[in-house]
């Protein structure tokens, strides 16, 4: 369970996120939605720890974030984190790329990583490009590698920051494809994105965050039927 | 169309500076890139403002012209010191600062050329910094920094010309040697010239070769 | 003090000019010999001890020194005010007469014909730093300094030079090499008389006092002018300053 | 605490000429970069003409300066240019060394330059009617001027210190052939030689702030 | 009019354009849609005589685009073209970059070049950007830029590129309605599109292209509701 309990967050002068409240139960799939800056990636990456937070609580599985003693590199190893930028290590084949962190992170074995990765690979319809370093891959297809290299890890959580939005149109499907299935296998998810018909679909739950506070939050019936913010009335109808 | 008295003996002679030259350029080389990675990940670490005096530090040697940089160097060890330096340990150090100075520089280009989002990807994974430097940013960083390092390995065996002001004779100071002696000018600083593009240019040209093929990937 | 350390380390360690025939240069095995590498051997056989010549350019003599990599210097130099404010000088072990070598077709025929040529010198040396001065004095023509005697001779003989000023022995031995076209000695530099002197740390006076004995039983022995012969020849120049003591 | 009494006062005593020197170093330097920035260019348009000779003079030139000692080079210029007869002065020989050695390594910085802005750039120039030379001129080379700015400023530097080989080819007018005639009278080595360090590096610090001035003047974007 | 008769056009050998036949009347908005690599761009780039033909002709108002004799530079003037990269010249602001080809193109003064870029630059929105460089300027702004930067040269035809494939969602919009806005001004337009609603909306005429060759034309309603070919209907089913 991810609880996030009024949670503050500034860069220099600019207050970016204001006191947000989420809890997100195990297997429930959480989408974000919001104009551009509102602090949905910010949000994100509060989450993992990669940015410390002004004030409030993260708390996962009962580990609080944030606090002095937490180790969060075994904190990451059960959350795992896509974004919108395909960060694949260049240096690295497919495998290596997915591989590293098992092997390196978990100190697994060279063969039971392989045999690991070469699963979620093929899962998100890799299984044939192994050997291939990531510069000859589409975006898709890398985008698709990241999500397989954060299973790896076999994480409890996975968060997903715009994962499609630096794709050509003809590749977004293929990616939100792969979501969809990873949510109907019960994982437990918050997706960040754009695409309103994936988050209608997809979600239990959908947020609409406005300039650092969320504005709304709930099913996604209500958020696109029957919107009570009227920002969110007003992005919606932005977007259609 | 060279009438020549160099003799056999002369040629091992200049072969001998040319050793000496290779000597004390791999010398400060090995020793400049290790101090230069140990500055310029320090310096990334501490950020602008703690790293300033190492910076300025490291700016002297690539301000200040190397023949001055080992008269003084010499000068301060000896006159004022009274250290019992050989003209070699003198020129090796002065020269290891040197590389160290402007590998530091390369360095830290190529860990910031290593863009941001690839480090948060392999820390969310759950890596410590030590495994994110070692296994992606080292590996991403070298291929941007190892043909401007090759650039510096090649312009340290230039600049190692200049040693002979500390009494250490390598190729150039050899050719004069032997220029006094035997007073064909041209011909010897042709043979020298000759040596140094033939050790220069073949690696010159395997930095340019590693820089086409990483910059397409 | 300086001397006990030098026989107790079985080693004298001598600053020579290896660039400046017939007093320091190089054979055909690139070794070192010259008056002065002779001279070096000579003192470190009295001395009972081992000769190491280590090679200085003439800007490099007295630094070699300073910075303790040599222990004396038996280099050609001349015992100026100005240097004996940094090192110690024996009494002088030489004396060089300055004469002018032209080029051929400069046209140069004395020391007095020099005037509004372009010429030149070692840099830093004794003749180089006085033809400096004569060349502001006359007010026309152009001084150039170059790091070694090799080069002067090459830019003279290239014709870059029109003419310089050198020690007689140094000018007389490149002539007569015949590894320079179309230069000849054309007259002697009203410069004074050229003393040249050992050095060792200005402090070590028990070391100077050494040297200077050194080289009064040089002459008294007649060892001077059994090596003036072997690389200079001709008449033996006098090491005493008329109507002065020393 | 050292064996060695400094004299500062001794050395301090010859700063005016010291200063001198230093403007003929900058003399040196600044001809040098100009007379070598024009030679760059045509390096590199020949570098990029049909012409399969010219293409290799030039590849030559960009090679052997890049190739050989700076020291080398400029002997060169004073003692080999006069085997064939021409008589240069010191000066002029310094000068025609470090230009030779600027142009090379500023030729193979345009090079890199052009490789770095984008061909659509071009296209997107003639497609508004221009001419392949007016795309270059007004499109490409002011792209290119700022992409190569920063070497630029690091070439100048190296022409500053490269001045100090000048005493190779008997000039001792700048300031490390001052500081060496002076050194060769006193003796002073370390303080002549630290003082001359010092006006070395405030030379090398104006220009490279004085560089960055001029880059945020004229690069706006 | 261009008259576009038989053009066949290979890179190598791989032949891209096969034997394209079409006419554009003044005043018409043809818009072009196809799968990747079917050519369309290359077509553009022929029509303005950036790239040679193998054989074929087009002829512009008369004049034959790849006659040795025609002065392209000159033609090209009356033919505006928009990449789909944005190609803003960063060395310039917004002004400079519209103002650079009349004057020294068209050898237009100073004041009367900033007159016409001014003006250009308020149509498409820009009014208040005059002094900003491009690195300022969002993507959309970017292309709308290039527009003004196109119609500065008042051409009397405009080439458009897939001109919002590489902006983000957000910014699609606002480029597309600059482009209806000429359409509705009357100029004679050609534009490759991705975006099926703007082609049905602004079109006088839609060319469907697979694999260099047109394989439909037609007016947008027949093409998008009773596309005749195969290949049209598969691939208006894909985008959809
Ligand atoms: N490292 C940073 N330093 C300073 N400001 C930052 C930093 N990261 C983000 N910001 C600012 O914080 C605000 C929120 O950014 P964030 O990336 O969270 O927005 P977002 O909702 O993800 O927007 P988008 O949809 O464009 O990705 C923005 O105004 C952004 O400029
Ligand atoms: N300069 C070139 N050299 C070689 N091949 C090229 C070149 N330009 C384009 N091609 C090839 O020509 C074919 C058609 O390319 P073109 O860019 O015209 O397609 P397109 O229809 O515009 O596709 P897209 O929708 O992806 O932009 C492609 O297979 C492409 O790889
Ligand atoms: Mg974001
Ligand atoms: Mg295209």
């Amino acid at each position: 369970m991810i609880e996030i309990h009024d949670v503050h967050k500034s860069f220099g002068q600019l207050e970016v996120l204001k006191g947000i409240e989420l809890t997100v139960d195990k297997g429930e799939v959480v989408t974000i939605i919001g104009g551009s800056g509102s602090g949905k990636s910010t949000l994100l990456t509060c989450i993992n720890g990669l940015e410390p937070i002004a004030s409030g609580r993260i708390v996962v599985d009962g580990t609080e974030v944030h606090a002095k003693s937490t180790d969060l590199n075994r904190l990451r190893r059960k959350i795992g984190i896509v974004f919108q930028q395909w960060n694949a290590f260049p240096h690295l084949t497919v495998l290596e790329n997915v591989t590293l962190a098992p092997r390196k992170v978990l100190g697994m074995g060279k063969a039971e990583a392989e045999e690991i990765a070469r699963t979620q690979l093929a899962h998100v319809g890799l299984g044939d490009k192994l050997a291939t370093y990531p510069a000859r891959l589409s975006g898709g297809q890398q985008q698709r590698m990241a999500i397989a290299r954060a299973l790896a890890m076999s994480p409890d959580y996975m968060l997903f920051d715009e994962v499609t939005s630096a794709l050509d149109p003809q590749l977004v499907g293929e990616v939100l494809e792969t979501l969809k299935m990873l949510a109907e296998e019960g994982m437990t998810m918050i997706c960040v994105t754009h695409e309103m018909a994936f988050a209608r679909d997809v979600s239990d739950r959908v947020a609409y965050f406005h300039k650092g506070v969320m504005a709304e939050i709930g099913v996604p019936d209500q958020i696109f039927g029957d919107p009570q913010h009227p920002e969110t009335r007003k992005f919606l109808a932005s977007v259609r | 169309m060279f009438d020549t008295a160099l003799s056999s003996a002369d040629l091992i002679f200049l072969a001998k500076g040319a050793g000496m030259t290779i000597v004390v350029t791999a010398i400060s080389v090995a020793i400049g890139t290790v101090l230069g990675i140990v500055f310029g990940v320090i310096r990334v670490q501490l950020g602008t403002v703690y790293a300033a005096p190492l910076t300025f530090f490291l700016d002297i040697f690539r301000s200040v012209p190397l023949l001055i940089q080992l008269v003084l160097a010499n000068a301060f060890m000896g006159m004022v010191l009274r250290l019992q330096f050989s003209g070699l340990t003198v020129a090796c150090m002065v020269l290891s600062l040197y590389t160290a100075a402007y590998c530091a520089e390369i360095v830290r280009g190529g860990i910031d050329a290593v863009p941001t989002t690839t480090r948060r990807a392999a820390r969310s994974l759950g890596m410590t910094w030590g495994q994110d430097m070692r296994h992606i940013v080292l590996p991403l960083a070298t291929r941007v920094a190892l043909p401007s390092w090759i650039g510096l390995a090649l312009g340290v065996m230039k600049d190692s010309a200049l040693v002979y002001v500390v009494q250490v004779t390598e190729l150039l100071k050899s050719t004069q040697i032997l220029i006094t002696r035997l007073q064909e000018p041209m011909f010897l600083l042709l043979i020298c010239g000759v040596f140094y593009f033939v050790i220069s240019f073949p690696l010159a040209r395997f930095g340019g070769y590693l820089e086409k093929r990483w910059s397409n990937d | 003090d300086k001397l006990d350390d030098i026989i107790s380390s079985g080693t004298l360690r001598c600053a020579v000019v290896l660039d400046f025939p017939p007093m320091g240069m190089r054979d055909a095995n690139n070794e070192p010999i010259g008056f002065d590498v002779d001279y070096c051997k000579d003192l470190a056989k009295v001395l009972g001890v081992e000769a190491e010549i280590v090679e200085t350019p003439f800007p490099e003599r007295i630094p070699a020194l300073m910075s303790g990599r040599v222990d004396v210097g038996v280099a050609s130099t001349s015992d100026t005010l100005e240097r004996a404010k940094t090192v110690g000088f024996s009494i002088p072990y030489f004396a060089f007469e300055m004469v002018v070598t032209a080029n051929d077709k400069s046209g140069i025929t004395s020391f007095e014909s020099m005037k509004g040529h372009t010429v030149g010198a070692v840099a830093g040396t004794f003749e180089g730093i006085a033809l400096e001065k004569q060349v502001k004095a006359w007010g026309e023509g152009e001084y150039r300094p170059y790091q070694t005697q090799a080069d002067v001779f090459l830019a003279l003989s290239q014709g870059q030079l029109d003419a310089t000023v050198s020690t007689s022995t140094v000018a007389m031995a490149s002539v007569n090499s015949g590894k320079f076209d179309g230069i000849s000695v054309v007259g002697k530099a009203p410069f004074d008389t050229d003393y040249v002197a050992l050095f060792a740390s200005r402090n070590e006076y028990g070391l100077i006092n050494y040297l200077n004995l050194f080289v009064n039983q040089q002459i008294r022995s007649g060892r001077y002018a059994e090596l003036y012969k072997k690389w200079v020849g001709g008449t033996l120049p006098s090491l005493t300053v008329p109507n002065a003591y020393r | 605490m050292f064996g060695y009494t400094f004299q500062w006062n001794q050395a301090l005593a010859r700063l005016p000429k010291m200063l001198d020197g230093a403007v003929v170093t900058m003399e040196v330097a600044v001809l040098s970069m100009l007379i070598g920035i024009l030679c760059a260019i045509l390096l590199t348009l020949l570098r990029l003409s049909g012409s399969r000779s010219l293409r290799a003079v030039a590849t030559g030139w960009v090679e052997v300066a890049r190739n050989t000692p700076a020291l080398f080079q400029i002997y060169m210029a004073h003692f080999g240019i006069a085997s064939f007869g021409i008589h240069l002065s010191p000066f002029v020989s310094l000068l025609i060394g470090i230009t030779f050695n600027n142009a090379g390594y500023l030729a193979e910085n345009f090079r890199g330059a052009l490789k770095a802005i984008p061909d659509t750039q071009i296209r997107a120039g003639r497609s508004l009617g221009m001419s392949q030379t007016q795309a270059f001129r007004y499109i490409i080379v002011p792209q290119m001027l700022r992409i190569s700015f920063l070497p630029m400023t690091n070439q100048m530097v190296w022409a500053v210190l490269m001045t100090s080989l000048g005493v190779t080819v008997g000039l001792n007018s700048d300031l490390y052939g001052v500081t060496q005639d002076l050194n060769a009278l006193t003796f002073r080595t370390f303080e002549l030689f630290a003082i001359a360090a010092v006006i070395f590096y405030i030379i090398t610090k104006i220009i490279t702030l004085s560089a960055r001035l001029i880059a945020a003047r004229l690069f706006r974007y």
